[in-house]
């Protein structure tokens, strides 16, 4: 157990940070430290050319393998260009679920045509890609999935139609990847299939959907006779659930510590504001203060401990933890800037509805809680899977 | 000992619910909240006309209803729980309830008939740390005119008249001074909570009336401050109770993993936890609110005043966070999407629990009375 | 609404003061604020004495109806005597359970000459009672009940056998109330029926339970071949359920009001050593004071509704939330003497193991989330009485 | 970077652990811990001569194993685990330590040498205010005597070597003193955790060999203490471990309403909880042991040091008090009796989030880091 990382990781940061230096410049300087959770909807334009450039520098897909485009990043590599992303105040990544969540599931299930069509937009950041997992009505049961999607043998392509929700991106996105039922006998996980549909096209409706925020980071995504092509399934037909679940499995890890730097970065001002207003000097909040610089601290211990045990295929015990640390520990941070912020609290930037970024923070904290499963979903899959305690029953309706 | 509604108090509650049911639904309270007055004319005019809230706390010979607090709690609970928009607040709760601390004299008649007829009143005062009990940033007055700022002030923006609170060579005085008197510039606030309409003041050698000197203006400001705080108590119970009551409604409908919401434990659990903080802070509000008539009939202390206060806004306060947070929990995906109302009472309980005071402020003001004295 | 008591009622007030500073006095002198929860096992003999000189001022059983021996008080008059009571350090009650539960149940379900028979003892003061319902294994689940009752035609006495468990003050009893299983081919709540047991026979022992307390303040009860006579049997066999659930209707109220000034006293020693030893000047220790303080006036009000609400037969939504409400507020009491008392919370008054009043309290409240039913226990009946929630199944097995 | 054991500390954990579980049985335990000395001097014999755990932090050069805080770390926890009666925290994870820090010097060689071959010590240091920052509460040494008191120490009463910080006119120093030195009065507390033995010393007139002056005095005393605090903070987390492990193995057995225990959500979720504050207990243990072993090697700086060990101390207390007070309630009745052993983890963990500064003290600590300097 050591805390210090290699020289020749030490000289990878350094090279990181110079070019992050370099090129968050310019026509970038306008987009940093913006994109991100709760300001999804900024800036796109530039940060899709962002994307671009950050290919031309080799900086996407890193982890991917070499012969797919990318540098096979060490895990330590990965943590190190995601902590000086974020101290650098890269952008949110338009990028994002393609490069973490869709390469990675390709490159495992897809076959080589597959990869040849999708890989190579992806690793150019030419290519976004949103997710259609969630329906409405189903929340975090991502089992119940009742878009079905039937192959016609005429046209010799998938023919879709349900609807998905919580979609974000969707609008500036080519492609999502929806699970889609092919078995209509089936329920819950069989049955399903896993589609690579493309979102330009008659059958595909994106309709935003307005956040307490006043803005719209997701939408619902309506598939009315939406097609893709006869290859464009991952995996065969009833293996869908398989697959989707391994594609979430790619959600967790490296990036966490990215995430971190954020929260720092959100940590940092709340300081900032505490000393200027003497917000500092009450006992109470100095308290709540340190509780959230040992919480973002401890939350860090803990990605450590996951990104060095093993292989990662296996989820650890602190893995299990985390979406349920993090999310309550974002939660509790947006409720102390407020008291922090005081009166001010209160104002907002500007009409109709402006919220300042510790406003916005506040506010979107409480999806956090919600999204990627509920909390109460992480502490049943805590006491079911980590600490063999009985599952919870379903249901007969 | 009666710690329960009389019958009279339980009709003038239930009336108020129905009245508020019917005109703040929640495409009237998301209407009023985004218009240029930040509530509805028509409806305080129903309020005034039709059912004379504003009456209330005003004494018979003044050609009121002459009741107390307790009946005041009782409609705030109610206006609370639909979050209605409305003048009532910063009218009745505030200026109203100062001015029935003034002594006698032309301009507190003048103002409590306006009220009585209809118009409106803001209470003019802040001290830009939350709790508002430091009065040494208030307007100050000189030779009877008023300089000054003063921010946060509800409905300051559209009330008729204004109570505000100055400091003179002396001390802490009160003036009357009408909404649009010369000197006098007035913005709304773009806040988070959009159900309560807040507003930053500028004087600039402004006259008006004084409605008490400084003999009485301090304890005047302070004790219009811990009736306010029982006032926003109130409002709060009520906003716990609809968060409460709406989620239970959503959780007892929506199916998840083949069951409905409501049938999981864990859920379950949450909403007893609420309806545990819920139920204390309405004892705690029943109590200041007893307290409160107690005080402005002489019969107790400041002092109980302020710890009945306290202990009422602290216990709602959280309460109303709670079950409002928790209310988006119970809701899922669609407890943070504008459609629903639940994020509406997340956002008032949020700006309300640090109006006048956010909890830690008044425990600590609560640990001073019970540590810092003599007595053991 | 109002505040105040009645002049009558404050003439009542003053009477029951007088009353217990004239006789808490000589020979009671000593077990002033004793014998309260998790100090039940002091002073028992010189208690007795007590509960029999309360009966000759005519002051135990005060609730009860004037033919029954009692002053027919009113709540407010219960309220007062249970405060003086309280305030002036009035021991704890072994009667408690004969004057509080087990006469106001044979005043409504017993025949005259049960009541002749058991009621003047428990208004002397000199017939004491123990409570049989908790069974080894049950836990909370009081219909789970595996005692049983057998009626000998031969004898024409009832026979018991079986076992119950965190009776309190068992060896100091004189009868115990058992709910007892007549019908053996019924489970649950039915087949059921509740009896009046003597203690001092040769079919039933009693064997303390230690606590982390190192006291033993609670038995189990061991019923071989035990008997009672036919007319021993309070309502007719199968209607135990009712009439046991009646008798717990009887725990709740007016009593509440006394256990709050034992709380009060309590918080004011916390205080006491606060100002003492420096900890009053800790501003998180300020803080928990002050919730302290908050709670506790909270639980008065609580009570101050739940008694002014109605006849009492149907629980309130206050009275609901009051188990769960006191037990949570005295477990965070307990925590906080001892952080209060700091260094010297670890150290006991005397060996082998003899704790201050605080550090008994402070161990002793970890019970008072779980009996009476547990916290856990408390929300679901909230959230399916009160808010009308689906009721958690029974399993199968 | 690399964040786990590796096979040579995991070898190291899983002996401590296998021994301390077949040597610490709750019989075990509840033997030693009303015994004379508080612990079973048979086993600390096993522990020295056989498995040598004394020699794990002394440098191979003085005939030890030269290992690290990290391998102290894993150990503690698994005596933490099984609450093992033992004067191994006191006499290696302090005197030893403190020892270590000391320049070289015939005093320092000799303890290490006595420790090395099985003979106990003890800290002597307390401020009677529970952080034991204080410095100013010490026995003063005059002219080579060392008069007063302290209280709160651990093993006090039976070690045979005691390190004792005392104030001389330059500032703190550090003597060693035989336990049965002419002049020192030991006896042991009555205490609620029975676990773990502390005893108040008095001194009068007591002579020692001078382990260092007032030039590294303080700096030392004050490592000391971080250093234990992280050891606390391992003992705690094996507490914590303990707390759940037994509790769910109690649940899955324990069948109420017709179902195990362990079925119920509410009753899953606060096993969750449980792990969530555990899990992250360890995270900062692991952190907070490296930086040891980092801040003994010269690699760090003390701030690094106190913000680790205030994280780990905070945390671990937190999570061991909650997790055997949920035990309790999840053992229900039982929980509370004497027979069943999550009441002394209970108490254990009580005790031991008091040592060294409770959790809102090490967050003040961290706040001033945060808050009072210069640094944004």
């Amino acid at each position: 157990m050591k805390l210090s990382f290699s020289a020749a990781d030490e000289a990878f940061r350094a090279e990181v940070a110079a070019w992050l230096e370099d090129n968050l410049s310019g026509e970038f300087e306008a987009i940093r430290f913006r994109g991100g959770p709760g300001d999804e909807h900024v800036f796109v334009e530039e940060r899709k050319a962002w994307e671009q450039r950050m290919a031309e520098g080799g900086w996407t897909c890193i982890a991917w393998p070499e012969a797919h485009g990318g540098k096979h990043a060490s895990i330590e590599q990965q943590v190190i260009f995601n902590e000086e992303y974020a101290r650098a105040g890269g952008p949110g990544r338009v990028g994002h679920i393609g490069e973490t969540l869709m390469g990675p599931t390709l490159i495992e299930f897809g076959t080589p045509e597959q990869q040849a069509k999708y890989l190579p937009g992806i690793r150019a950041g030419r290519e976004f890609w949103c997710q259609g997992y969630s329906e409405p009505g189903a929340g975090s049961d991502l089992g119940n999935v009742k878009t079905r999607a039937v192959f016609d043998e005429t046209t010799q392509q998938w023919c879709i139609n349900g609807q998905k929700v919580w979609t974000s991106l969707a609008h500036e996105s080519h492609y999502c990847f929806v699970v889609a039922r092919t078995d209509p006998s089936q329920v819950g996980h069989k049955g399903l299939g896993f589609f690579m549909v493309p979102m330009d096209q008659p059958g595909v409706t994106v309709r935003p959907i307005e956040q307490l925020t006043g803005t719209a980071e997701f939408n619902e995504v309506f598939f009315d006779d939406a097609v893709c092509g006869a290859d464009d399934i991952l995996g065969a037909p009833g293996q869908g659930w398989a697959v989707a679940m391994a594609l979430l499995g790619f959600e967790r890890g490296v990036s966490t510590l990215g995430q971190q730097m954020l929260f720092q970065n959100e940590l940092d001002e709340i300081i900032r504001v505490a000393k200027a207003n003497g917000a500092a000097s009450d006992p109470s909040i100095r308290q709540r203060i340190a509780e959230a610089h040992m919480g973002l601290k401890t939350m860090r211990y803990n990605s450590m401990r996951m990104l060095s045990g093993g292989d990662g295929s296996q989820l650890s015990r602190e893995a299990m933890i985390y979406k349920l640390y993090w999310s309550s520990w974002h939660r509790n941070l947006g409720k102390l800037a407020m008291d922090v912020m005081g009166e001010q609290a209160e104002v907002l930037q500007a009409a109709p509805y402006e919220l300042g970024r510790l406003q916005s923070m506040f506010l979107f904290t409480r999806a956090d809680t919600i999204y990627g499963g509920t909390n109460q979903i992480q502490r049943n899959l805590i006491a079911e899977r980590a600490l063999g305690l009985p599952r919870e029953p379903r249901g007969q309706s | 000992m009666e710690f329960t509604f009389t019958e009279e108090q339980l009709m003038i509650q239930d009336m108020a619910a129905s009245f508020v049911e019917e005109v703040s639904t929640s495409e009237a309270v998301r209407a009023a909240m985004i218009s240029e007055l930040g509530y509805d004319a028509g409806v305080w005019q129903r309020i005034t006309e039709e059912l004379c809230w504003q009456a209330l706390p005003v004494d018979e010979a003044d050609g009121g209803l002459g009741l107390g607090f307790v009946e005041m709690a009782a409609m705030l609970e109610q206006t609370g729980r639909r979050l209605l928009c409305s003048p009532f607040f910063a009218t009745v709760c505030m200026a109203l309830y100062a001015a029935k601390q003034c002594p006698a004299s032309e301009a507190k008649q003048s103002l409590i008939e306006a009220i009585l007829g209809g118009q409106t009143a803001a209470f003019v005062h802040t001290d830009g740390r939350g709790h508002w009990q430091d009065l040494s940033a208030l307007p100050r007055c000189e030779s009877g005119l008023i300089n000054g700022q003063a921010s946060h002030v509800i409905n300051g923006d559209s009330a008729d008249w204004l109570v505000v609170a100055v400091n003179e060579a002396e001390g802490c005085a009160l003036y009357l001074v009408a909404g649009d008197a010369e000197g006098v510039s007035r913005s709304s606030l773009v806040t988070m909570d959009q159900t309560r309409r807040l507003a930053s003041l500028d004087f600039a050698g402004v006259s008006g009336q004084r409605l008490c000197d400084a003999a009485n203006g301090a304890a005047i400001v302070h004790v219009t401050l811990e009736l306010a705080r029982i006032g926003a108590a109130a409002e709060l119970v009520g906003v716990a109770q609809q968060s409460l009551d709406s989620s239970v409604a959503y959780i007892l409908e929506r199916v998840q993993f083949g069951r409905t919401i409501a049938s999981f434990q864990a859920v379950k659990h949450k909403c007893a936890d609420i309806m545990v903080k819920l139920e204390s802070s309405r004892s705690a509000l029943y109590y200041a609110a007893c307290v409160a008539d107690e005080f402005m009939a002489g019969s107790t202390s400041l002092a109980a005043l302020q710890e009945a206060a306290s202990i009422a806004k602290a216990y709602a306060s959280e309460a109303a966070f709670f079950a409002a947070g928790v209310g988006i929990q119970l809701h899922g995906g669609v407890g943070i999407t504008a459609e629903y109302d639940i994020q509406l009472y997340f956002k008032r309980a949020r700006a309300q629990e640090a109006y006048l005071g956010l909890p830690h402020w008044h425990r600590e003001r609560l640990a001073a009375m019970l540590l810092d004295g003599d007595a053991a």
